[in-house]
C-alpha cells in the first residue's frame, strides 16, 4: 500500500496498461510533452514513446474517430478528452461509431476504447469546464459508463475499462485529482471488484443514498452529520453507471424501503431518473416514501461565484434526506398538489 | 520513377488538368508521369479490367431491379461510377484495408465479398454482410465522412507497427464538407499516415451539385492539408489505376498521405428512392453518357486488334454467372431470429441487456402460447 | 377545414411563417431543389428564393453553426436535419452553442432556432435513420423538446416553435408522413392551444398511458382494444417533452393510479424515467403500482427485418397496461425478486 | 486599387512569403500591394498605434497581477500579440461584427468593452460581460473553433440583407484543425459571405506546437476552400492593418471572404493556469522578443523624428489610466446573487425551470431562519 492521488493513481493505472500490452495507445491534447492539463499522462510519453502517447492534432472528432480505425486494427486506444464540455464535438463518433460498430459489424468488430473524461464542478473554473454528461452517454446502447470516486479505484477501475472489450466513457471527477488515498499498486487485478459492481461506503437502516464520483465523499460526510442525528444512512457508490449495479441498491432499499439520489448533472433525465424509475419498479412495495432526487440545476453549468448554489453539497443532500424521512425539511410546508 | 509531390501538387495549380490516359474515344494518351504505373497492364489485363466493369455495371443493374421487385428495402447504384471504383481496387494489396461508403459495391466485389453478404444489409435482414478482416474492408459507412477518420487511424497504426499496408477511404464529392473528412486530412498530414483519401466526384450530393460543396476541384483542398492532390477522370480505369498505384506507393513508402479526386458521373438516382429528374437535366446524362468508361476501353481493346466478339462473349457470360450468383445468393440471406435483435451490443456480458432480453423472451412466448391476442 | 397529409400539415406551416416574417429563413441539406428527401419543404424554395429556402453544404455542425451567427443577426433560421441519426454531428452546435447562448450571453443573445428532425422508426429504413434521440435533448437545459403526432398539431406546432424565442428541437414522427388528416389552414394561432400543453386524446378511469410522436396513434389504437376487454384507458399525447405538461399527467394518474408511458427511443435513461420518476415524486400515494414503461430495446436500432421486434406496438403496449393493471402479463409468472 | 485574388492566392505558393512592411527593427519595407491600404496611416495614426499596444500590453500585464492576487480565477494572456489584435481591429468598421475566442482582450477593448465588463467572466462573477450588440462583438468563444461558423451565418445573413458590413472571425493556430473551421471556410465561400477569417498563428495550442497541427503555412488553407489566404507578419501592426483592410474591403464589395494567418507568439502562458516551460525553450521565447510588435513601431516613429519623449509619456499616461480604469472596474463588477444562477436559460416562461427555482429559493429560506445548521 502506497499512499498517492487520485490523479497519480489513473497515472499509474495508465502506466501499469501500457506496461503490459503495446496494443495499449494513449491518444488527447497536450497529453504527452506536457503529460496533460491535469497531469494525468505525467511522464509517460518520456517512458513508452511518442507512438504509444500521443499528442493529438486539436479535434475530438479526429481523436475519437481515429481510435476507432486503431480499434479495427487490434488497437486498445485511451483516448483524453481535455474537459467534459469538450466531448460535444466528437459524440458522433462517439454514439453513432463506437458504440454501434460491435453491433453493426454482428460482432465482427471490438471497440476496445477508452474515453477518459474528467468530469464535474467545483473546481471555480470557466464554462465548458465543468459539465456532467454522463445520462448522454448511459441513454446511448453499446457503451459501458462508470465513475471512480477514489484513488484505490480510480486505479483498479481505469486498468480494468482498459481491459474490457467494450467501449468505456471513463468518467473522472476532476474535483478530486489531488485528494490523496491508499493504493496498492501490486493489486491483482483478477481479485478486484468488477468495475460493473457498485460499494457500499457506509451502512445504515434508515434511508439508502445512491451516488457516484465527487459527491460519494459528500454523501459518506452526509451520514456522518444525519448520524448524530440518529438518522442512519446507507451510501452506495455507484461506480458504474451503465449498467447500474441494481442487485446492490435494491438490496439496500428493501431493507431501508428509502432512496435518494444525488448527482451534479441537471435533474431532467438525469441518472437519477433512471434510478428512482427502476428501483420503483423493482420494489415499489418496499418503497415507504417516492425516491428523492437532489441534483444540480437544469441550468447551463453557472459562473464560478454560483457554482455553490448549483452544486448539491452536504446540506442540500442532508435536505433530501429529510425529505425521503418525512423530517422537517425546504418542501414540509408545500403539499406535491401546488408544488 | 515516382512524380515528386511537388510535381504533383502543381498539378493542381491548373485545375482543369486531369490525369486523363484514355479519352472519351478510347484514344490513348502518352502520360510520362503516369504510364510507367502501368506499364504491366498488357492485352489481358485490359480484357480483365473490362470485364470487371461489365460484371460490376450487370450487377447494380440485378440489384437496382431486385429492389424495384421488392426484394432489397434500398439500393444505392454506382452506374457510371465503375471505372473509378474498379481501377481504384484493383491498385489495392491484399494487406490493404478499404474504408468506404455505401456506394462502393464494386470494391467490394474485388475484395471478394460474396453476393449474399452484399445484399444482405439492403435487404433489411442484417446490420452488415462481411467480415471486414476476412476481406481487409470494413463495413459500409453511411454517416457522411466518418470512415475517413477510421482509415487514418487504421493508417496510424500500420506505420506505427512498421508494416508496409495501406488504408484507401473512399468518400464522396458533397462528404468534402462535413467536419470529419477534413479532421481527416489534419490527422494523416500530421501523423504522415500512410492512407488515400480516393474521393469520387460524382457531380451531386443527392440534389446539390458539386458546386454548392466547393467552387473549385476538390482535389485542390489537399495541398493546404499538406499533401499532393491529383484530379483524375474518373471515368478512365487506366488512369485511376495509375493515379492509386502511384498514391498507394509512396503512402507504403512512408511519403505519406494523397487525396485523389476522381471525376465522374452518377449516372442513376442517388439511391432507388430517388427520383433525379427533380433536380437535373437529361441533357447533363447524355453528355456523360458520351464518357462511358466501359466504351471507352472496349474501343482501346478493339484499336489493338484484339478478337471483340469473344471479349464480349467471356465478358457477358461473366456477367451472366454474377448475376445468377446474385439472385442465387438473395435466397440464400436467412430471414433474423427475433430474438437476434439482441445479439452483439456487446462484447461482454452485460446485466441490464440480459434482463432485458430475458423478458422480451417472456413475452414472445406468450404468443406461442395464445397465438394472436 | 381540409384534409391533408401529416408532411403537407409542416409545409403549409413553413409556407405561413415564411410568408409572415422575413426574418424566417430555411436552411438544409436538398430541401431546397429538392424540396427535401420527404418533400417536407417541396416548392418553398420557388415561391421564397434561395435566401430564404437555403440548400446547404453537407455539413450538420455548417448548418446548426451558421444559423447560430443568423440568429446572432436577428434571423429564426428552421434547419432540417434530414433523419435523426444524422444530427450527431451537430451535437456540439445545438448542446454548447444554441442551447446555452441565452444564458451565456445574460440574455441578450436569443436563439429562435427550430431544429426539425424527422424521428423514429417504422419505415424500413437502412441504419441511421430510424433512431429516437429526444433523451439527449430533454436532458439539455435551454432547448424546448416538442413532437407532434398528427397533421392539425403538426400545423400549428411548427408555426408555435418558429414564434418561440427559445430553441426547439422539433421532433417530425416520419412513419406518419403520409398520413391524412383535417387541418384549418386559417387557424388563429393565438387561440392555438400552447405547443407546453399536452392533450388527453382518449378519456379513461383504469390507467394512465402516455407517449408522444407516433405511438400516439398506436396508444388510441390500444385504448380501443383494452375497452372491448373492459379496461378504460386515458390517452395522453405529451406533445411537449421538455418542459413537461406535468399538471395534465398528474390529474389523470390521481384518477387512474396507474401510469404506463411508451416511447421508441431506448428504456435507459429515457423520457419515460423521467416521467415515472416525476409522477412517482409529485402523486405517489395515488399510484397503485410503480409506473410501466414500454420502450424500444437498449440497443443500435436493428435492421428493417427486425424492428417489429424492437419497437413498441399495440401487443406491447397493452401488455404494459396488462401490467399495470394487474391483469396476466409476460411478467405475471416472475415475481420482481428474480427479475 | 485592390490585388486581385489571384495575386493574394499566389504569395501562398511561396510560403516563406509573408506580409511585412514593417521589420523587426523598424525598417519600413516598400510593397506596392499593400502600401495603398495604409496610405491614410500618418504620423499621428502610427502614435496612436502604438499608444493602442502599449495600453493593451498594460492592461494584459495588470489582470496577469490580478489573478495572481487571487482577484480573477483565470486569465489568457495577450502578451505578443498586440499588433495582430490591435491591427486588425483598427481595420473594422462600427456596424462589422466581431466573433473571437477567449484571448482577444485587445479587440474587445477598441470595441469599446468596459474594463468590468472585460474582467467580470474571467473573476466567475458572470457568464459573459457585455452586450455583444452594443459592443458589435459576441460574447467570448471558449469551444474552439465554434465562433467561426457563427461569424459566416452572421456574414450570410448581412449578404443577404444588402449591407456592407462584414464580419470578422478570430481563432487560434490549433482551431484549424477542429471540423467547425473547416465546415465553417466551406459554407463562407459556397455562400459568398462577407467574413474575414483572422487567423492568429501564435505557434502554440497550450502544449502543441503549430508543426504538429500543419506541416505548412495555414494561410495554405484558404485556396483549397476557394478563397484567397494571406500570410502576414502578426508583429507588424502595419502589415496586419493593411492586409485586413484589404479583405474587409473585398468582403464589402461582395467578392466574398478571405483568410489572414497573423503569424506571431504567445510570450505569456496560454493561461495564467498554465506552465510553459514544460514544453518550451527561452530560446524560443528570446528570439521573439527580439521581434516584439511595439519595439518596431517605436523605432519607425522615432525615425520618423517624432519627439520621443512626449510620445512615450503620452502612451504611459494613456496606460496607468487604463490600469487605473482596469482596477477600478475590478471593483465594481458585483458579486452575483443566488437565485439569479436561474436567470435568462429561457427567454420564455418554462414550467419546468419556475417549479425548480421556487423549490431551490424555499431551500435556501430556510437557512435565512435557522442559519447555518
Ligand atoms: C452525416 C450525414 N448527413 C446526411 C446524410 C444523408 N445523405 C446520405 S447520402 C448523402 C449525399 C452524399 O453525397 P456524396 O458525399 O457526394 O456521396 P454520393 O452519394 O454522391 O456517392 C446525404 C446528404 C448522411 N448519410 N450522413
Ligand atoms: C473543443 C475544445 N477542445 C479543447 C479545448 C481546450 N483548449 C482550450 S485553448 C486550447 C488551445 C487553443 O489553441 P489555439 O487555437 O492555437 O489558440 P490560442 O490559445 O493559441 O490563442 C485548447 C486545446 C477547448 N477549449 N475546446
Ligand atoms: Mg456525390
Ligand atoms: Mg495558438
Amino acid at each position: 500500500m502506497t499512499t498517492i492521488t487520485f490523479g497519480k493513481a489513473i497515472n499509474e493505472g495508465l502506466r501499469r496498461a501500457l506496461a503490459e500490452d503495446d496494443k495499449v495507445v494513449l491518444m488527447g491534447e497536450d497529453i504527452g510533452t506536457l503529460g496533460g492539463v491535469f497531469r494525468i499522462t505525467d511522464g509517460l510519453k518520456a517512458e513508452f514513446g511518442e507512438h504509444r502517447v500521443v499528442d493529438t492534432p486539436l479535434s475530438e472528432a479526429g481523436i475519437v474517430g481515429t481510435a476507432v480505425g486503431l480499434a479495427y486494427r487490434g488497437f486498445r486506444p485511451v483516448v483524453e478528452i481535455q474537459f467534459d464540455g469538450f466531448v460535444y464535438p466528437s459524440f458522433d463518433q462517439i454514439v453513432a461509431q463506437v458504440a454501434k460498430l460491435h453491433y453493426r459489424s454482428r460482432g465482427t468488430v471490438r471497440m476496445p476504447i477508452v474515453v477518459r473524461i474528467p468530469f464535474g464542478g467545483g473546481i471555480g473554473a470557466a464554462e465548458h469546464h465543468s459539465e456532467s454528461p454522463e445520462a448522454y452517454f448511459t441513454h446511448t446502447a453499446g457503451l459501458r459508463v462508470v465513475a471512480c470516486s477514489n484513488p484505490a479505484d480510480a486505479y483498479v477501475m481505469i486498468q480494468q475499462a482498459i481491459a474490457s472489450d467494450d467501449p468505456v466513457i471513463f468518467l473522472e471527477p476532476k474535483r478530486r485529482y489531488h485528494v490523496k488515498g491508499e493504493v496498492d499498486l501490486d493489486a491483482n487485478l483478477a481479485d478486484a471488484r468488477p468495475m460493473g459492481v457498485a460499494t457500499t461506503v457506509a451502512t445504515g437502516d434508515d434511508v439508502t443514498l445512491v451516488t457516484y464520483g465527487a459527491l460519494v465523499q459528500v454523501a459518506k460526510d452526509a451520514a456522518t452529520a444525519a448520524a448524530e442525528e440518529g438518522v442512519s444512512i446507507e451510501v452506495i457508490d455507484l461506480r458504474s453507471l451503465a449498467p447500474v449495479d441494481y442487485a446492490t441498491i435494491e438490496a439496500s432499499v428493501r431493507r431501508t424501503g428509502r432512496l435518494v439520489v444525488a448527482h451534479e448533472a441537471g435533474e431532467q433525465g438525469g441518472v437519477g431518473a433512471e434510478i428512482a424509475a427502476s428501483i420503483t419498479e423493482r420494489c415499489f412495495e418496499y418503497l415507504e416514501v417516492a425516491p428523492v432526487r437532489v441534483t444540480g440545476h437544469d441550468i447551463p453549468y453557472p459562473p464560478a461565484k454560483l457554482e455553490q448554489y448549483h452544486l448539491p453539497d452536504l446540506d442540500r443532500i442532508l435536505d433530501g434526506v429529510d425529505r425521503a424521512m418525512g423530517r422537517p425539511n425546504s418542501l414540509s410546508d408545500i403539499s406535491e398538489v401546488d408544488a | 520513377m515516382t512524380p515528386s509531390d511537388r510535381e504533383a501538387t502543381g498539378l493542381l495549380t491548373r485545375p482543369d488538368d486531369l490525369v486523363r490516359l484514355l479519352d472519351a474515344t478510347g484514344g490513348r494518351h502518352a502520360n510520362p508521369e503516369f504510364d510507367p504505373w502501368i506499364a504491366d497492364v498488357d492485352l489481358d489485363a485490359l480484357v480483365d479490367l473490362h470485364r470487371d466493369m461489365v460484371v460490376v455495371r450487370r450487377l447494380d443493374a440485378e440489384a437496382t431491379a431486385l429492389q424495384r421487385q421488392g426484394e432489397l428495402g434500398l439500393w444505392p447504384p454506382l452506374a457510371g461510377q465503375e471505372a473509378a471504383q474498379i481501377g481504384s481496387a484493383r491498385a489495392l494489396h491484399d494487406d490493404d484495408f478499404v474504408f468506404s461508403s455505401y456506394r462502393e459495391h464494386a470494391v467490394a466485389w474485388l475484395r471478394g465479398v460474396r453476393p449474399d453478404e452484399l445484399l444482405s444489409v439492403w435487404r433489411g435482414s442484417a446490420a452488415s454482410g462481411w467480415d471486414p478482416f476476412e476481406k481487409r474492408m470494413a463495413i459500409p459507412q453511411i454517416i457522411i465522412g466518418a470512415q475517413s477518420l477510421h482509415a487514418v487511424g487504421w493508417a496510424m497504426g500500420a506505420r506505427w507497427e512498421e508494416t508496409t499496408a495501406a488504408s484507401i477511404s473512399y468518400f464522396g464529392d458533397g462528404a468534402t464538407s462535413e467536419g470529419d473528412v477534413n479532421e481527416a486530412l489534419v490527422f494523416a498530414s500530421s501523423f504522415d499516415a500512410p492512407v488515400v483519401f480516393f474521393c469520387q466526384n460524382n457531380g451531386w450530393a443527392i440534389s446539390e451539385p458539386v458546386g454548392l460543396q466547393s467552387k473549385q476541384p476538390l482535389a485542390r483542398r489537399a495541398d493546404g492539408f499538406g499533401m499532393p492532390g491529383i484530379r483524375v477522370d474518373g471515368n478512365d480505369v487506366l488512369a485511376v489505376l495509375a493515379v492509386t498505384r502511384w498514391a498507394l506507393d509512396r503512402a507504403r513508402r512512408g511519403e505519406g498521405p494523397a487525396f485523389i479526386e476522381a471525376v465522374t458521373y452518377r449516372m442513376g438516382p442517388h439511391t432507388t428512392a430517388d427520383d433525379p429528374k427533380r433536380y437535373r437535366t437529361d441533357d447533363d446524362l447524355a453528355a456523360w453518357r458520351e464518357r462511358d468508361p466501359i466504351t471507352r476501353l472496349h474501343a482501346l481493346i478493339a484499336a489493338s486488334g484484339a478478337d471483340m466478339d469473344a471479349v464480349d462473349a467471356d465478358a457477358k457470360a461473366a456477367a451472366d454467372r454474377a448475376a445468377a450468383e446474385l439472385r442465387a445468393g438473395l435466397t440464400a440471406i436467412p430471414d433474423p431470429e427475433p430474438m437476434s435483435v439482441f445479439d452483439h451490443v456487446y462484447a461482454e456480458p452485460n446485466s441490464h441487456l440480459e434482463r432485458q432480453r430475458e423478458r422480451y423472451a417472456r413475452y414472445l412466448a406468450m404468443f406461442d402460447e395464445e397465438g394472436e391476442r
